[in-house]
């Protein structure tokens, strides 16, 4: 099974005839993702490895019927192409540019709410299924096909995290990386759900970090729904107060808002095992698989 | 980005938020001809980005223009905790009945603007929210529905203060949500917002804090990120689209990662093993021998700084690479700085060998956990 | 039963302290309904015929648990009261004024759509189940309780209609003005199945007009959703192409959009009953009944 | 509110929307001094709202000043259709390779904006919508999204046109959209839109409806509307927030009501029995005897109308009121002019009374139907 994408799974790519979107398109195809469209204003027309351009988002939709989509566009037109692909009806749209400013994922988080469509990133490596699929730019190699659900708000960490567990034959069913912004299109509270209900998923690791209270609606979530076993990690319990530590969304408030100390607290008592580093949750999850 | 006093203050007026005359100045010898119009009593303000200004001494009240010039000349070029006092803002002195709290901020849990407001101004609103939460009075701002009476009349029944003054403090919210929005902002406070004997309200003092990733379509906040006054390393940093990061005062160590949550791990696990993390320097994308080369100048030219660790994870970097800069830039670093470096990735063994082979001190390690141990058995603290 | 507004429903009317808002409470708690709470900034702690005064709608709900509200205020207050009233967490919300701007309207619309909550008018008489409760201006002595579901865009039409109704003995179960103008806040298609799910409603009429789609949207939703007889009236078949009659929403465009022709053609088609005249509905009436 | 071209271009231009270089005159002396710095060829355009202008000779070329004045001469202070002219408008004839068709309109089935654009310009859209659906292409467009670059890419891919104007024409919709939205507008229309040779585009003709419930904040609308030439009577009703409408140029039948529905009801009932309506008047709310009475002096004060249908229903109006105005209006008419009257709501006998036992030409009824049909048997057609 997997979460949001799998074999099946239609792809299109935006800013296809980019540099990025170019080398990783072709990624993407060797690693087996039905890339279906790219889309590139002004180059609709062209074939790039195979892959039909098209001017915009709603002609490739309409061309390939496809359903999801990801942008390898630069962050001042990710507002554009985002809302670009809400407006023609697709339903996964994942956005991996860095610096978006937080005024556009405001409009973007409520607009996508409204038209019911699911947003990952910014800020993300995207998503992959291993074995079956994968849409975004992570390096596809360290990761394993198994039952372990995997959210993350750093891509560093979660590559640290991944590697680490294919190395002691504990796979993967998805791999979702929400991003480190301020407003992530979807947060792990949305995505519980669907590992809670995904047949394949027997644990889900949670990567988290200081600020925002992603992991905190995360705890209350668990607590009362999930059945599943949950390790998390927070990052950043000795970042300074009131800086930003390169994820604009890993900032604790100067009131303690969005600290480790209460994030750890809350998910412990939801049930979930706290991990001290990357190493530790492979070793929790060793103990509890 | 967060503005000075004087940014904010002359934001302010842009957007018709009324605000006490005043002039700006960095010279004492401006004093005379700037405050010519100025009507005495007057204040004179250090602008300086460090809280405590008042109690350290820079904030001072002039009754004449000697008193100016000398209270100019002695807060000018003198610094209050650490921060050079390079601009004096002097305005008139304010008359009011009661100082408030007013805030719009881009609150993360609803996704939304939110106004903010206490009845208490001049105050630390973060002390306050944790002190008497019940003292402040949130109203969410619904971009679809944006500013309206209502949520006026809401503070006002909630604040207890004057039913007269809802007029004006409708106009300086909407004024203040307007540049919420026109100007990317994360942040927009007024502290303390002076209710007049007429009704009407007063911006005395303001903090202004701008979405960094937003600078792109703001040129004059991008004007006025040049006018602050910056550590020198964040700066050479950012010439290079590095972020440098100051931690602890102390600290003898520095990190460089290519990932804001590598970075934040290194530190956890350092900080866990009782060792003090100094500095942090975030590469982004890309992490090439050149740019390699670069990071490592720059931090280790913090002279507080003896012993690094490079922590690069990334599927597709090339080991080989980053070694190859790492070496680089310790072939003409002077003595007695230590680096320990953890490689993963492509052509891992290459750059391996490279570091090895190089009679610098620099240690190579295999894994996150490993490195914090060099760093300790290397006597770092 | 009756559909929005029944003997339980607990009424705020917004602008209570206006010459209107004023006439009217004492005119609806004469009815019956329960008034509970009345809004009028900077007066609130005052009391209006018994009903407390409160300066916010937010205050008022927290205060009584009030489900609904009416807004006897001005245009050009409307869209600041409603857009309360929404943010508020009222669920009903009905509006009287004539000449709100259209575009108004349109962030209205949008915005109830998203907090899912009803927005009956503007340029309605509002609502009254006979017998039970009326939220609305409309003199009550002309309706009678009854099985006929009754939604009109024109306040005059629908006074005429009921009160031949009346006047031959078919009550009405719950009697909507949807309002005149562009953009209403509820459509025809909205309320059907409200109508349809009613024990009490034993048939329903529609008082339509020329102008916008709604009775299009009513004839396709009836076609494939209702089983109750529903017996139609377009008003303005002979009014001039491209000029508005009054109600901002009955104006054909020059192309032949919203014509009576094709709604009625529409309607037929769907098995409505269609009328030629006020009178003409209660005669259908009495011999389908 | 319906734009005057003259009014549209004015605000086209003031929203940066490319118009040609002209001016406007309501006078031939004006002619050599307005356009010295125009260049010829010029275009002279009769300002009136009237389809089918052109083929009026409403528009006309000139090469030089004589021919300018010449055509002013002629032109101004006559009628096209019934409409006079009072203004001309000027302006230099433009040179472009291709005229498309550009609006914006509100969209009652998705309450939301829509862009309407048709590689064929200089038609009447209203007509291709019939004729040839395909050739237009429509774009939603969400508020919460705008104006965006997608929405352009897609309308040139299926209309086919040059992707050269893509940044041109995004440009322009964009500020049209503006438009839109800041003048409360129904529609936005440019007509035609003209490719010039550089991708550059010029808006030649345009029209602008705005919501008149909006006017109460459009001051600048409100200024257009009293250039517009109206009929007198829709100005003397709009006095007393009366509206009158005007409906069959033959009709000798007006009708009164209280309500826009009841009007349209009584149009269509008199309309059944072969009677043709002139005009209609709504009274809106308030039938008062003094609003009665002025309201039936304005709709009897147009000489083709011989018969007066008032139908008055209203569950709280005072029917002796009303009748009391009717008498009122009618002892000061001359005779020759038939009013039939039906009343519904409290104290109907007391004011049938009033309207029977006057000597005038008053017929009062019981019911809609009732009315139609006395005014077949008083002889009206």
């Amino acid at each position: 099974m997997s979460i949001l994408v799998n074999e099946n799974t239609k792809l299109i790519i935006q800013g296809i005839t980019g540099r990025e979107g170019t080398f990783h398109a072709e990624q993407m195809l060797q690693y087996g993702t039905k890339v279906v469209a790219g889309v590139s204003p002004g180059k609709g027309g062209q074939t790039i490895c195979g892959i039909p351009v098209f001017d915009t988002v709603r002609e490739a939709k309409e061309a390939t019927d496809a359903d999801a989509t990801i942008l390898f566009v630069p962050a001042k037109y990710t507002s554009d192409g985002v809302k670009e692909a809400i407006d023609a009806g697709v339903e996964l749209i994942i956005t991996i540019a860095e610096h978006v400013p937080v005024k556009d994922m405001m409009e973007i988080y409520h607009l996508s709410k409204r038209k019911n469509c699911k947003v990952i990133g910014p800020n993300s490596f995207g998503i992959i299924s291993p074995g079956k699929s994968k849409a975004g730019f992570m390096a596809h190699k360290i990761f394993s096909e198994g039952s372990v659900g995997v959210m993350s708000r750093s891509a560093t960490n979660c590559y640290e995290t991944v590697s680490m567990m294919t190395k002691n034959n504990i796979g993967q069913s998805t791999c979702i990386g929400v991003g480190g912004d301020m407003i992530p299109g979807s947060t792990f509270v949305e995505l519980l759900p669907l590992l809670e209900a995904d047949p394949q998923t027997k644990a889900v690791v949670i990567i988290g970090e200081i600020g925002g209270n992603e992991e905190e609606l995360a705890a209350e979530y668990i607590k009362n729904n999930m059945t599943k076993p949950v390790v998390a990690l927070i990052a950043g319990k000795n970042a300074p107060k009131g800086k930003s530590m390169g994820h604009a969304g890993a900032i604790v408030s100067a009131d303690g808002t969005g600290s480790a100390e209460n994030k750890e607290m809350l998910l412990k008592q939801a049930g979930v095992h706290i991990a001290e580093s990357t190493e530790h949750i492979v070793s929790i999850l060793k103990e509890i698989m | 980005m967060k503005f000075m006093e004087y940014q904010a203050r002359e934001t302010f007026a842009k957007y018709n938020i009324p605000v006490m005359n005043g002039v700006v100045i960095d010279s004492v010898s401006q004093v005379k001809e700037k405050i010519k119009d100025l009507k005495f009593p007057l204040v004179v303000k250090a602008q300086v980005q460090v809280g405590g200004r008042g109690k350290a001494g820079g904030i001072q009240f002039a009754d004449n223009v000697d008193d100016v010039i000398r209270i100019s000349d002695k807060l000018l070029f003198t610094e209050i905790k650490g921060h050079k006092i390079n601009k004096l803002m002097i305005v008139e002195k304010a008359n009011g009945i009661k100082e408030c709290y007013l805030s719009i901020i881009l609150d993360r849990q609803t996704k939304c603007p939110m106004i903010i407001f206490s009845a208490e101004g001049g105050i630390d609103i973060e002390e306050t929210a944790v002190k008497s939460p019940d003292s402040i009075i949130k109203v969410k701002i619904d971009p679809a529905i944006g500013v309206q009476g209502y949520m006026v009349q809401y503070i006002i029944n909630k604040s207890g203060i004057s039913k007269n003054i809802a007029p004006s403090l409708l106009e300086v919210i909407k004024q203040l949500y307007k540049l919420f929005l026109d100007y990317d902002a994360l942040l927009m406070e007024i502290n303390p917002l002076l209710i007049c004997e007429d009704n009407t309200l007063i911006a005395l003092d303001g903090k202004i804090d701008i979405d960094d990733s937003a600078l792109y379509r703001q040129p004059i906040v991008k004007e006025y990120r040049d006018e602050l006054q910056e550590e020198e390393l964040i700066l050479e940093a950012r010439k290079f689209r590095f972020l440098y990061i100051p931690i602890e005062e102390k600290g003898n160590i520095a990190v460089i990662s290519n990932g804001s949550g590598m970075l934040m791990s290194s530190i956890d696990l350092i900080s866990k093993a009782n060792m003090t993390v100094g500095a942090a320097l975030d590469l982004g994308g890309g992490a090439t021998a050149d740019r390699i080369k670069e990071a490592v100048r720059i931090v280790l030219s913090n002279e507080d700084i003896k012993y690094l660790y490079i922590n690069i994870f990334g599927g597709i970097t090339r080991c080989n690479e980053v070694a190859q800069g790492v070496k680089e830039a310790m072939e003409i670093q002077p003595k007695g700085k230590c680096v320990v470096v953890r490689l993963e990735g492509t052509n891992k063994e290459e750059g391996v060998n490279i570091l090895n082979s190089s009679n610098l001190d620099i240690v190579s390690v295999d894994g996150l956990v490993d490195g914090v141990k060099a760093l300790a058995e290397r006597g770092a603290v």
